[in-house]
């Protein structure tokens, strides 16, 4: 997983903001997150929305300025994604669409966009269920390396079908 | 000519029931009891050299001495196939059956098979280290037993491919093998349907995983004179991950010595655990670990006192592993040095 | 609701002059299919093959299988919705072409996959290596978007099999056979001793190329609901999923369905066969919560004593199939569940991605993991290259000499989860 | 885990954050603790609210350890 310092100090600094209300702490971590990684961390937030997780830029270019999705841009694979999603709920954040949406195999795909609820709660157990279950489908598929060579064209088939499954839920809104 | 040595027990023998199952491993050349079916069965494709006869509670009672003079024994016969049982419903005798197939399979690297009822409890122990062919729960499945177990015996001594367990009769073995069935799958599932609306038995295809019960112990009688013992699945390690304990799917446990460590800290301790976000437990490991607040309690006479070691572990995934084995063995070691409770802390 | 199914069998299929079905033989005019296909000016060009049992024949990649079938009488027509007009159908008689096949190929993205080999290794994998296949290539014009190209493919097929339809409508029948099913207040009365069983038909809609349409209908936009078996027989439901060729459900399969069939064997000797609840399988994880809560309840409103689900596609499906198979198990319903497996190329790994001890009793398709080799065939249908990165294949996967190796996956209609076919697992 | 170190006659207590897979594998004293990535700790306070939550679990696992039990019993004060 190449989940970089940059992302650790990322999440812990997100944990912090989350807890507090708006207080002196919390602005000088947003000031501190914004100085320090503007263009490396393409990521928006705003409170009280629901968070789109995803390694597709197509899903990112396309929803990053919509009003009612905050989201968590990942440079990384399918299960940086999915990594990143665990870690979420465990902190108590829900999970709103399934990890391995279509029924393209997790060593096929190297897009995955997951929604997450934005209001933090209690441990969700049917959360936790299914993104643990998931992720143990991605170790289980990716036994098998497939030594897949992609043009440009089939990278792009593959950013658009992850656009179009995950707005088959988007729509719900 | 496949070279066979089988494994019987006491009973089976004609030595005797309960009251000889005291009489340690002799070997027999000429072929004994079940061995004469068998022979009919492989006609003169394979030929039963020898034959063990060990009583049941000799074997159970005397574990790693039996299995290492039973294997001298066939190691003589250099045979081409180790056959025990079949053992039906018999718990010990299938207990020595599948451990001492597993250890001839593990140290031998011949071909093993034996045979039992899949409610025996050797079946549950081995199932997944040794075919174990289904028979019925008593001797009276004795043909059956042979009709099933010999011709697959050939097979493995022939190192044929093995098909399937519903179709070679052994008890599944979590090995998912494809084999086309006589009826489609809609109408098998009207027909299993048709068996559960009636109460009648039916066999799933895919079985579900499931968790045997065990009774509480009692409780602690005075916690401040009590002994305890840390053990924990959340993967706290030594600082450097020394033993190497893998982030996932751990092959191993770690006991590691706190004697005099009164607080775990980020120089000292760390977590090896790839199930959850590291930060946290690397920061401060007593948040998942909590020797801080049992030393405070140790020094304020609120327990007897703290173990000397802690053991762990990483227990990743919703599907908790069962690292059965580590706690068994771990668990033995918690008896011998005389601890009163564990506290088992899990992330 | 009855409906009597006239099937015609055809054992071979040959192009000719005119378009017929003369003792057995089904006879089609290429440049007359040609024509009807290019009145889509989507179609840039569309070559149309033929592929019979035993030919050295490989197709790839398989988009779609469709049945020819037509309404001779009662209302409405094949594919209502879709293209027949929205009625309600069902009822009356309808003629099969049994034995034949449409089937639609083309490259909508480039990671497809679906083989149909009609000799070999290959063949003993999939239904439709025992059909008379008429076989559409079909070449968009520059630039068509994937959801264009898409629709464009999938009516191609369903308005060819409607065309060749047409020529069993004065047909006499070989054989004939006949489904009915009483109302509820009927099925009390005449089967008060039989339980009363349905059958929970689960339908991938997750968005492009993973969507199936009832009445024309997206299922992803439908709340749980009820169909009269027999109106899927008039095909009420068709597949636009052409992703995991293995266990999505072609409209072959939908118009065939097999739990269908043999629940209707049994019907009104061993059990009721009341109707078909279906059901979708979408993204969002609060509508699989709803749609399940909604099977659940029908049952129980239904009163019925046991059900059959069948999934369909891989991975979320699991976790809608354990909803729909615990929440049903809850109201005292008894349940049967049809699944595959996907259980590494070894099958040591866990076959589904969601489990429950109250699914005890479940029948499968077969490990989709499974490692096979089918090998180089005289003629390839579709396109070649598509093998490389076929799902479930690797850039190993399409040797110099032809052959392939790829997991059973890449394998049209392999481990279908309707229990199709016979391959199982244990 | 829970399971062999009860079969091998040892009380023990399952502090864990996920109750229901504990239950799952057949533990008998269950503590419900705080978080899965922190079960005895809560980073977002200071070091002495912290070590207060975790000396409360921990005397609670004591407690249940104390406790006769003949089912699976969760502890949740």
């Amino acid at each position: 997983m190449k989940e970089s310092l940059r992302s650790i100090t990322e999440q812990k600094a997100f944990a912090f903001c989350s807890f507090f209300s708006l207080n002196l702490i919390f602005l000088l971590n947003l000031s501190i997150i914004v100085i320090c990684y503007k263009n490396l961390l393409k990521k928006s937030k705003r409170k009280g929305f629901d968070m789109i997780i995803t390694n597709n830029d197509w899903v990112y270019e396309k929803y990053k300025n919509c009003s009612n999705h905050n989201m968590f841009f990942i440079e990384g694979s399918y299960k940086d994604v999915l990594i990143k999603t665990r870690d979420k709920i465990h902190e108590g954040y829900e999970l709103l669409t399934h990890p391995l949406s279509s029924s393209l195999k997790p060593n096929e795909t190297p897009f995955k966009s997951i929604i997450i609820s934005e209001n933090k709660d209690k441990l969700n157990m049917d959360s936790l269920i299914i993104i643990e279950n998931s992720i143990m489908s991605w170790e289980k598929f990716n036994n098998e390396k497939l030594k897949l060579n992609f043009t440009k064209q089939i990278i792009e088939d593959f950013k658009l079908i992850d656009l179009t499954v995950l707005e088959s839920a988007l729509n719900k809104k | 000519m496949i070279k066979v040595v089988q494994y019987i027990n006491q009973f089976f023998a004609n030595v005797g029931g309960e009251e000889m199952a005291h009489i340690p491993a002799e070997v027999r050349t000429e072929i004994v009891g079940p061995g004469l079916a068998f022979q009919q069965a492989f006609k003169d494709e394979a030929k039963i050299v020898a034959t063990i006869v060990c009583g049941d509670s000799y074997f159970n009672e005397n574990l790693e001495e039996a299995k290492k003079t039973i294997l001298e024994m066939i190691k003589e016969y250099n045979p081409d196939l180790f056959i025990a049982g079949p053992a039906f419903n018999a718990g010990r005798y299938g207990v020595a059956c599948a451990t001492i197939a597993a250890e001839v399979k593990e140290q031998l690297n011949i071909p093993v098979l034996t045979g039992m009822y899949k409610e025996n409890p050797g079946a549950d122990m081995f199932k997944n280290k040794v075919y174990i062919v289904s028979t019925k729960n008593s001797a009276v499945g004795m043909k059956d037993a042979v009709k099933k177990m010999a011709p697959l015996a050939l097979k493995l001594a022939k190192g044929e491919k093995i098909l399937s367990s519903a179709e070679e009769g052994y008890l599944p073995n979590g090995i998912r093998v494809n084999f086309f069935e006589k009826e489609r799958g809609s109408k098998r599932a009207v027909n299993m349907l048709l068996s559960k609306l009636q109460d009648k038995e039916f066999e799933t295809e895919f079985p579900m995983p499931d968790f045997d019960r065990v009774e509480p112990n009692k409780a602690v009688k005075d916690i401040t004179k009590a002994k305890i013992a840390l053990v924990t699945s959340g993967g706290i390690v030594p600082k450097g991950n020394p033993d190497h304990i893998e982030s996932s799917s751990a092959s191993k446990f770690g006991k590691y010595d706190i004697d005099g460590v009164m607080d775990l800290t980020e120089e000292t301790y760390e977590t090896a655990h790839g199930g959850y976000d590291p930060v946290y437990a690397n920061l401060d490991a007593d948040r998942v670990l909590p020797v801080d607040i049992l030393r405070e309690f140790e020094q304020q006479g609120k327990i007897g006192s703290l173990h000397r070691y802690f053991y762990t572990t990483v227990g990743n995934g919703t599907a908790v592993k069962s690292s059965k084995a580590f706690a068994a063995e771990f668990s033995k070691e918690l008896k011998q040095d005389g601890i009163d409770a564990v506290i088992l802390t899990s992330t | 609701m009855k409906l009597e199914l006239g099937y015609i069998y055809i054992k071979d299929i040959q192009f000719a002059e005119k378009s017929k079905v003369e003792n057995g033989t089904l006879y089609v005019n290429k440049e007359e299919i040609k024509a009807l296909v290019m009145e889509d000016q989507n179609f840039k060009s569309v070559e149309v093959e033929l592929a019979k049992p035993g030919d050295s024949t490989r197709i790839m990649p398989v988009k779609d299988v469709i049945e020819p079938r037509v309404k001779v009488e009662g209302p409405g027509g094949i594919f209502p919705g879709m293209v027949s007009k929205v009625q309600t159908v069902g009822s009356g008689k309808t003629h099969v072409l049994k034995g034949a096949a449409v089937i639609t190929t083309g490259k909508i993205v480039g990671f497809q996959e679906g083989i149909i080999d009609m000799t070999g290794t290959g063949a003993e994998y999939t239904p439709f290596s025992k059909l008379n296949n008429l076989v559409l290539v079909c070449q968009p014009v520059e630039g068509l978007k994937q959801h264009e190209h898409e629709k464009a493919l999938r009516f191609a097929g369903y308005k060819i099999a409607i065309h060749l339809g047409e020529l069993a409508r004065t047909l006499v029948p070989d054989e004939s056979e006949v489904f009915e099913t009483p109302t509820v207040k009927e099925g009390f009365k005449l089967y008060p001793e039989l339980p009363r069983v349905a059958y929970v038909l689960m339908l991938q809609s997750q968005g492009l190329m993973h969507d199936t349409y009832v009445y024309g209908v997206d299922a992803k936009q439908s709340l749980t609901t009820m169909l009269y078996p027999t109106e899927i027989m008039d095909g009420a439901i068709v597949s636009g999923n052409c992703v995991s060729a293995c266990d999505k459900n072609t409209t072959y399969h939908h118009i065939n369905n097999p739990v269908i069939h043999d629940l209707f064997s049994e019907h009104g000797k061993t059990l009721n066969f009341v109707g078909v609840i279906i059901t979708n399988e979408n993204v969002y994880l609060a509508d699989k919560e709803r749609s399940s809560d909604w099977s659940a309840k029908l049952a129980e409103f239904l009163g019925l004593d046991g059900v059959i689900i069948s999934q369909e596609g891989f991975g979320n499906p699991d976790t809608d199939l354990i909803m729909n198979c615990k929440k049903i198990e809850a109201k005292g319903i008894k349940t049967v569940i049809i699944t595959d497996e996907y259980a590494g190329r070894d099958g040591s790994s866990q076959s589904l991605a969601d489990a429950d001890v109250s699914a005890n009793a479940v029948v499968t398709g077969g490990n989709a993991n499974e490692v096979i080799n089918l090998p180089a065939l005289e003629k390839v249908i579709g396109y070649t290259s598509v093998a490389d990165i076929i799902a479930g294949g690797f850039s190993g996967s399409l040797h110099e000499d032809g052959s392939i190796t790829a997991e059973l996956q890449v394998i049209t209609g392999a481990t279908n989860e309707m229990g199709f076919n016979k391959l199982s697992a244990r | 885990m829970v399971k062999e170190i009860e079969r091998a006659g040892i009380p023990v207590v399952h502090m864990c954050t996920v109750v229901p897979i504990s239950l799952t594998v057949g533990a008998n004293r269950i503590v419900p603790t705080i978080a899965i990535p922190h079960p005895l700790g809560n980073p977002a306070l200071t070091m002495e609210e912290e070590k207060d939550i975790r000396r409360n679990l921990v005397a609670r696992a004591l407690r249940a350890l104390e406790t006769e039990v003949t089912e699976q019993t969760v502890f949740e004060k």
